[in-house]
């Protein structure tokens, strides 16, 4: 199995329960993208507003991806495969000051 | 006004407990001293960093704010007291800061983002951007708070990080979502460190990385940011293009409609105040 | 006084930007406004402490400090401006808090470590964990800051950690090794948000984890540290001795030789003030 | 070879020439200890002043050790084994303010 943690801050957590790091499981007989985890979050873990969340197959303007605590974008977007232990995580960004 | 380039004896007294740091030193203290900052907003982040620059020692501070103290501000911004409700915050805050000087400049050395809002945030980059200032951009809601610098060392503007604006109903600010003044007091705090690093010319700033804080879980983390995006931030893209002029650019903030861009009918106080850079 | 357990109209309005985040709330409010705060040294971490614990609502604020304002203070300690030049800091930081009472009260909720030595560090820590009270403890020098908070839900206390005073020239000082404003305005704000989540009972505290920040690399780390240490800490050992009675504790703290302990041939004021306690 | 980052903080740093992080590497053909870690440091590393690192064969007082940022105390202190590509970090407390 693919073990990956997921986490979510700056608010995008309140689409998944207001649970801020989840663990999960992945089966490891095909290769796994960005993209096809964004899908597999919308599918399994999102609970409301899907909206806020994904749009146009990509994530939703204003949400950071990283890959170990690096910029998804230094690491080929929605095209990234994941590896065993990989630490991905959704920050939302904040305006308020 | 006293010498920029020396320092007198009340001065060396004064700042003594800094220029003594080894990493910072006499000639760091010049550069303040030499330089200007402009902090735009002056609620619950301005109020530190505006503080904090001053009695560091910064030349001259700039500060833009046309909203108004209001009795729910005071609970976190550190300078604005009960008996300033209904009193302008820049003005507020530079008599705080005992500078007799708030009129608005064009020649700031650092810009510090203080606002709250997304579409004036847009702005203030596209001005950085365009200007090749560099931006010391802090944001908070609840009990997090985000830290970075943008424009500034090859690192990233705010729109390579976000081209596209996020849709205006997914976005919280503080009337919505709160904020504690802790919060707002620490990355206002930090902001004034990075401002002082800039101009110092010390250490390592938060250019290419960002600050994430989460205070009530307490966990810090710095993550890595992607390099400024030439090929597809449309700002940095301009800024970088030799064939336009400062007055071509300077129309292409004219011309960009940032309204459209963030999905909200019309500009709001804050936003039309800014423009006057 | 407006009653302790509930909310005014004035409070709801004045605090409504902290009172509708979800982790906080009015129940939290309620708490902070009945709850007391010492805070010892009224310093670069006083001061900023002070301050959002002011603007943030606790019932009651305790400063203690007999150092006076200096020149060479003022670049940190955001409370004392240059007219303050010779009054003493509690009073200063007071009157800025718009607290009436400075006067040192025997049972605060929660104490706060703004000092700037080992020997009265060492007092603070002994007399925290003999009256059983969590303590957040701040510290800074040149471009790094040091927090945690000890003696709370197991974690260990100051004693636990360093049960040998370090060597006295092995300590450095603002006064010789310098200290930037916005490093301490980030820890002071950060004790005052430890302080708020201690008294609120909110979020994961710092108990039993250290952050170590170094403004100049910008580099944060959370480490996490040992228990307390009942077996091998001379004070956590005698506050969970069921066989000592509170005036044995008492005696525990007048027995304890702190000038030896720490290598240093007397007291220095500021460890002298705070034996009132 | 055993792969170790040595980082020195809190103004440890100023007895190893004002460097705040060390790659080191030892040879792995016997075992090392925290205990034979602050030798080699003594006479590989130190600059100057190793009273103020080392007293009594042990760390001075006023020194924190991490393992992994974690403190040393949970792993054995001085009986710690180190492991390839560890991370031994020396903080000096602070107490300005
Ligand atoms: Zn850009
Ligand atoms: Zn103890």
């Amino acid at each position: 199995m693919l073990h990956l943690t997921i986490e979510f801050s700056g608010g995008a957590e309140l689409l998944f329960n207001n649970v801020k790091k989840h663990q999960i499981e992945l089966p490891d007989n095909r290769k796994w993208t960005i993209k096809d985890l964004l899908a597999w979050i919308k599918d399994n873990l999102l609970k409301q507003k899907p909206e806020l969340f994904i749009q146009d197959e990509t994530i939703r303007p204003g949400i950071l991806i990283l890959v170990n605590d690096s910029d998804w974008d230094l690491l080929g977007n929605l095209t990234y495969e994941l590896n065993d232990n990989d630490n991905i995580t959704f920050i939302s960004t904040l305006h308020g000051g | 006004m006293s010498n920029i380039k020396i320092l007198s004896n009340a001065e060396i007294e004064r700042y003594s407990r800094q220029l003594i740091i080894p990493d910072y030193g006499i000639e760091s203290q010049i550069k303040l001293k030499s330089s200007s900052v402009l902090i735009i907003g002056c609620g619950g982040l301005g109020c530190p960093s505006a503080l904090y620059l001053s009695t560091a020692g910064i030349g001259r501070l700039g500060l833009v704010d046309n909203d108004f103290v209001e009795i729910s501000n005071i609970h976190r911004q550190i300078a604005h007291e009960i008996h300033h409700v209904g009193v302008n915050k820049a003005k507020n805050l530079a008599h705080k800061c005992q500078s007799l000087n708030d009129q608005i400049k064009y020649d700031y050395d650092v810009i510090l983002d203080c606002t709250d809002n997304v579409i004036t945030r847009y702005l203030i980059n596209d001005v950085c951007v365009l200007l090749n200032k560099p931006l010391v951009s802090g944001s908070a809601l609840k009990f997090e708070g985000q830290l970075t610098v943008y424009n500034y060392l090859n690192g990233p503007c705010y729109r390579c990080l976000y081209p596209k604006a996020p849709p205006a109903h997914s976005v919280s600010n503080c009337s919505d979502a709160g904020i504690l003044g802790p919060i707002v007091g620490t990355i206002g705090s930090l902001q004034a460190l990075e401002a002082i690093k800039i101009i110092a010319g010390i250490g390592k700033s938060l250019s290419g990385r960002m600050m994430i804080f989460d205070g009530l879980d307490f966990q810090t983390r710095i993550i890595k940011l992607r390099p400024r995006q030439i090929e597809t931030c449309i700002m940095c893209q301009s800024a970088t293009d030799t064939k336009l002029s400062q007055t071509d650019k300077n129309q292409i903030l004219d011309k960009f409609d940032y309204s459209q861009f963030c999905g909200v009918s019309n500009y709001n106080d804050k936003s039309q105040n800014v423009t006057v850079l």
